[in-house]
């Protein structure tokens, strides 16, 4: 069943390739999100693998902190934008 | 069991086989939302669910159930949270044409 | 079992994303790069055989990305709001500016790799040292993880001279910044969280604490420690920030608590290892005594990991960020 | 030689490039988090070969090959002092974007001298 670990592979790949050229700061963000899923269902599939448990607490801890960076990342990124638009518009107190 | 298991591990691929499909067929922001926040979720606990098969009922079962949990509530509330912010800050979901916005 | 070319490919990635990082121009996207490339690190160290050292650096390349975004952030309110730099006229440059800014260098970093690939060890790996610990560390340390019983028995000297830079540097940015009010201002807020978010993450900041707690007391048995069960602690209070907007946490009191803590963990190995207590007990009763050092040990340095990483996420977002 | 030397090696060496040419502040500290991250790469894949599993567990008895901890308890020290030298950099970067605005290396030197003639010069000339 190792051989699962390579269509996860190419889908890593193209998340990042995605993180890399999208054209939008959104597309970056999701693809980044997107390639931390797929790196979780990798160290899944090595820790089912080698039938280790401990391996999954470093799983968790993956999902949780790639959660946390996307939130900030897109919070400050969404501040700044949201930022310049009210400039625009003239509706900043 | 190693069979069912292999086979629904095999299924969530495929699911997130046409995500990536559409991730290469589309360019804008909103359409790719559109898709993989369904498809690539569903792929993701798929494949989970198998691999809980594949162990029995053991220690490991109960970690890739949290691991499962923690995915399905993480998953689409990065992406609520993108998109929300997006449509909040200004940018154009509507007429959305790949534009980049740096 | 992991596949050899799999690694190879995994390492393959984790060099592009350095050159993405190297040939980026704008900082924003240097940003994104930056916590992908520290994802693809966390994985390599996985894949190379130390889930502890791929927890801590999980953990930490969140914190690192906020802290940039934080420094980037305040330089581009600083651009708007302060003096524009006056912008040059662009000057046709000489051939030899060229050669100094892109040849010499890369003709320096070429000799330098060079010399590190020959002089790079390779072949059999003499380890003695290995073996010895791998077969010795359950009776001269106690419990099941040969990584926390090195850094909390063999070496607790790194240990603790590490914990003694964390404190100083918590010290430095705490006190010789430059901004020297120590009361914070609530700022306006552009974004406000959906409701959907807020119920979300306060339940995953519940997780992220237990999450945490579990990675301290059960460090000594399988993968995880002081350290990265401190992150996690550390990463509840970034939760709490995100949804309640708090500016007004106690950063002194919290300084405070970690120069305690910092000084009981100092006391604790003096009294235990340097001092050799573990040799003044029977030998029923050292399984039992060790498992209590370990845990307490871990528990010391979370605390005082997770006590400096508040300090400086809050020391930067309320304050540098103004 | 071990082609994961060989990776971090030329991770090394990229970052080591960008920090010796580039002219962003920010990503003079950037490329130091790299070069980091490549020795400790570079210490982890000390011994490695195909199958190694991590130390720790009750597969210590029969499994075949065992990562070493040594450089694994070394390296978690490592992270930890690489945080805090990162720490530190952002800190003097935003004091001193306090002082000048601009994130070009070539552009603050240039400000910090012309700053450090305007103080220095009258003392100069009331000693002679």
């Amino acid at each position: 069943m190792q051989y699962i670990l390579w269509p996860m592979l190419a889908f890593l790949l193209l998340y990042i390739g995605m993180a890399v050229r999208g054209p939008s700061m959104w597309d970056r963000m999701l693809g980044m999100n997107l390639a931390s899923t797929k790196v979780i269902l990798i160290i899944l599939m090595v820790a089912s693998l080698q039938d280790m448990g401990f391996l999954l607490d470093y799983a968790i801890i993956y999902a949780l902190s790639g959660f946390i960076g996307t939130l900030f990342i897109t919070m400050f990124w969404g501040t700044r934008k949201r930022r310049e638009k009210e400039k625009r518009d003239g509706t900043d107190q | 069991m190693e069979l069912t298991s292999n086979i629904i591990i095999i299924i969530g691929t495929v699911f997130m086989l046409f995500g990536a499909i559409g991730i290469l067929k589309f360019r804008s922001f909103s359409l790719r939302v559109l898709i993989i926040s369904k498809i690539d979720t569903v792929g993701a606990v798929t494949v989970v669910i198998g691999v809980a098969l594949r162990h029995g009922i053991s220690f490991f079962t109960l970690r890739v159930l949290l691991l499962l949990g923690i995915l399905l509530v993480v998953n689409p509330m990065v992406t609520h949270i993108i998109t929300r912010t997006a449509h909040v800050s200004g940018y154009n979901l509507e007429e959305d044409r790949g534009q980049d916005d740096t | 079992m992991i596949p050899n070319p799999m690694l190879y490919a995994i390492l393959a990635l984790w060099v592009f994303g350095a050159v993405c990082i190297l040939r980026e121009r704008r900082n924003v996207r240097v940003m994104i790069y930056l916590f992908i490339f520290s994802l693809l690190t966390s994985l390599a160290y996985f894949l190379l055989g130390s889930p502890d050292t791929a927890m801590a650096e999980a953990a930490i390349g969140a914190f690192t990305t906020i802290f940039f975004i934080v420094c980037f952030e305040k330089y581009e309110a600083l651009k708007v709001d302060g003096p524009q730099p006056e912008e040059s006229p662009a000057e046709k440059r000489p051939v030899g500016a060229w050669l100094k800014r892109v040849v010499a260098p890369l003709l320096f970093t070429a000799v330098i790799g060079a010399l590190m690939l020959y002089f790079s060890p390779g072949g059999e790996v003499v380890d003695h040292l290995k073996s010895q610990y791998l077969t010795q560390f359950a009776q001269d340390v106690g419990g099941e993880n040969a990584v926390t019983a090195i850094y909390l028995g063999y070496r607790v000297y790194d240990t603790l001279f590490e914990a003694l830079l964390l404190v100083v540097t918590v010290l430095a940015v705490a006190h010789m910044s430059y901004s020297t009010s120590l009361q914070s201002t609530k700022q306006k807020r552009y974004l406000k969280p959906s409701v959907v978010e807020i119920a979300v993450v306060r339940a995953i900041a519940v997780v992220i604490l237990l999450f945490g707690v579990y990675l301290i007391v059960n460090g000594h048995i399988t993968a995880g420690g002081g350290f990265q069960g401190g992150l996690f602690i550390a990463a509840f209070f970034v939760c709490r920030f995100l949804i309640h907007n708090i500016h007004d946490l106690p950063v002194y009191k919290l300084l405070r608590l970690e120069e305690v803590v910092f000084a009981s963990s100092v006391l604790i190995a003096v009294f235990v290892i340097f001092l050799g207590m573990t040799y003044h007990l029977p030998a029923e009763h050292l399984p039992m005594f060790q498992g209590v050092y370990m845990v307490i040990m871990n528990f010391m340095i979370g605390m005082k990991v997770a006590c400096g990483f508040t300090i400086l996420f809050y020391r930067y977002v309320t304050i540098e960020r103004r | 030689m071990n082609p994961i030397e060989v990776a971090a090696i030329v991770v090394f060496l990229i970052s080591f490039y960008g920090l010796i040419t580039g002219k962003k502040m920010i990503k003079a500290v950037v490329y130091m988090v790299l070069m980091q991250s490549a020795v400790i790469v570079f210490f982890l894949s000390i011994g490695f070969q195909s199958g190694t599993v991590p130390p720790m567990g009750a597969y210590l008895e029969y499994a075949e090959h065992i990562a070493d901890p040594l450089p694994q308890a070394l390296m978690i020290t490592a992270i930890v002092v690489g945080v805090a030298v990162t720490t530190i950099n952002i800190t003097m970067l935003m004091a001193f974007f306090r002082k000048h605005p601009t994130t070009d290396w070539d552009e603050a030197r240039k400000k910090s001298m012309e700053k450090e003639g305007a103080a220095t010069l009258p003392n100069l000339e009331s000693q002679s």
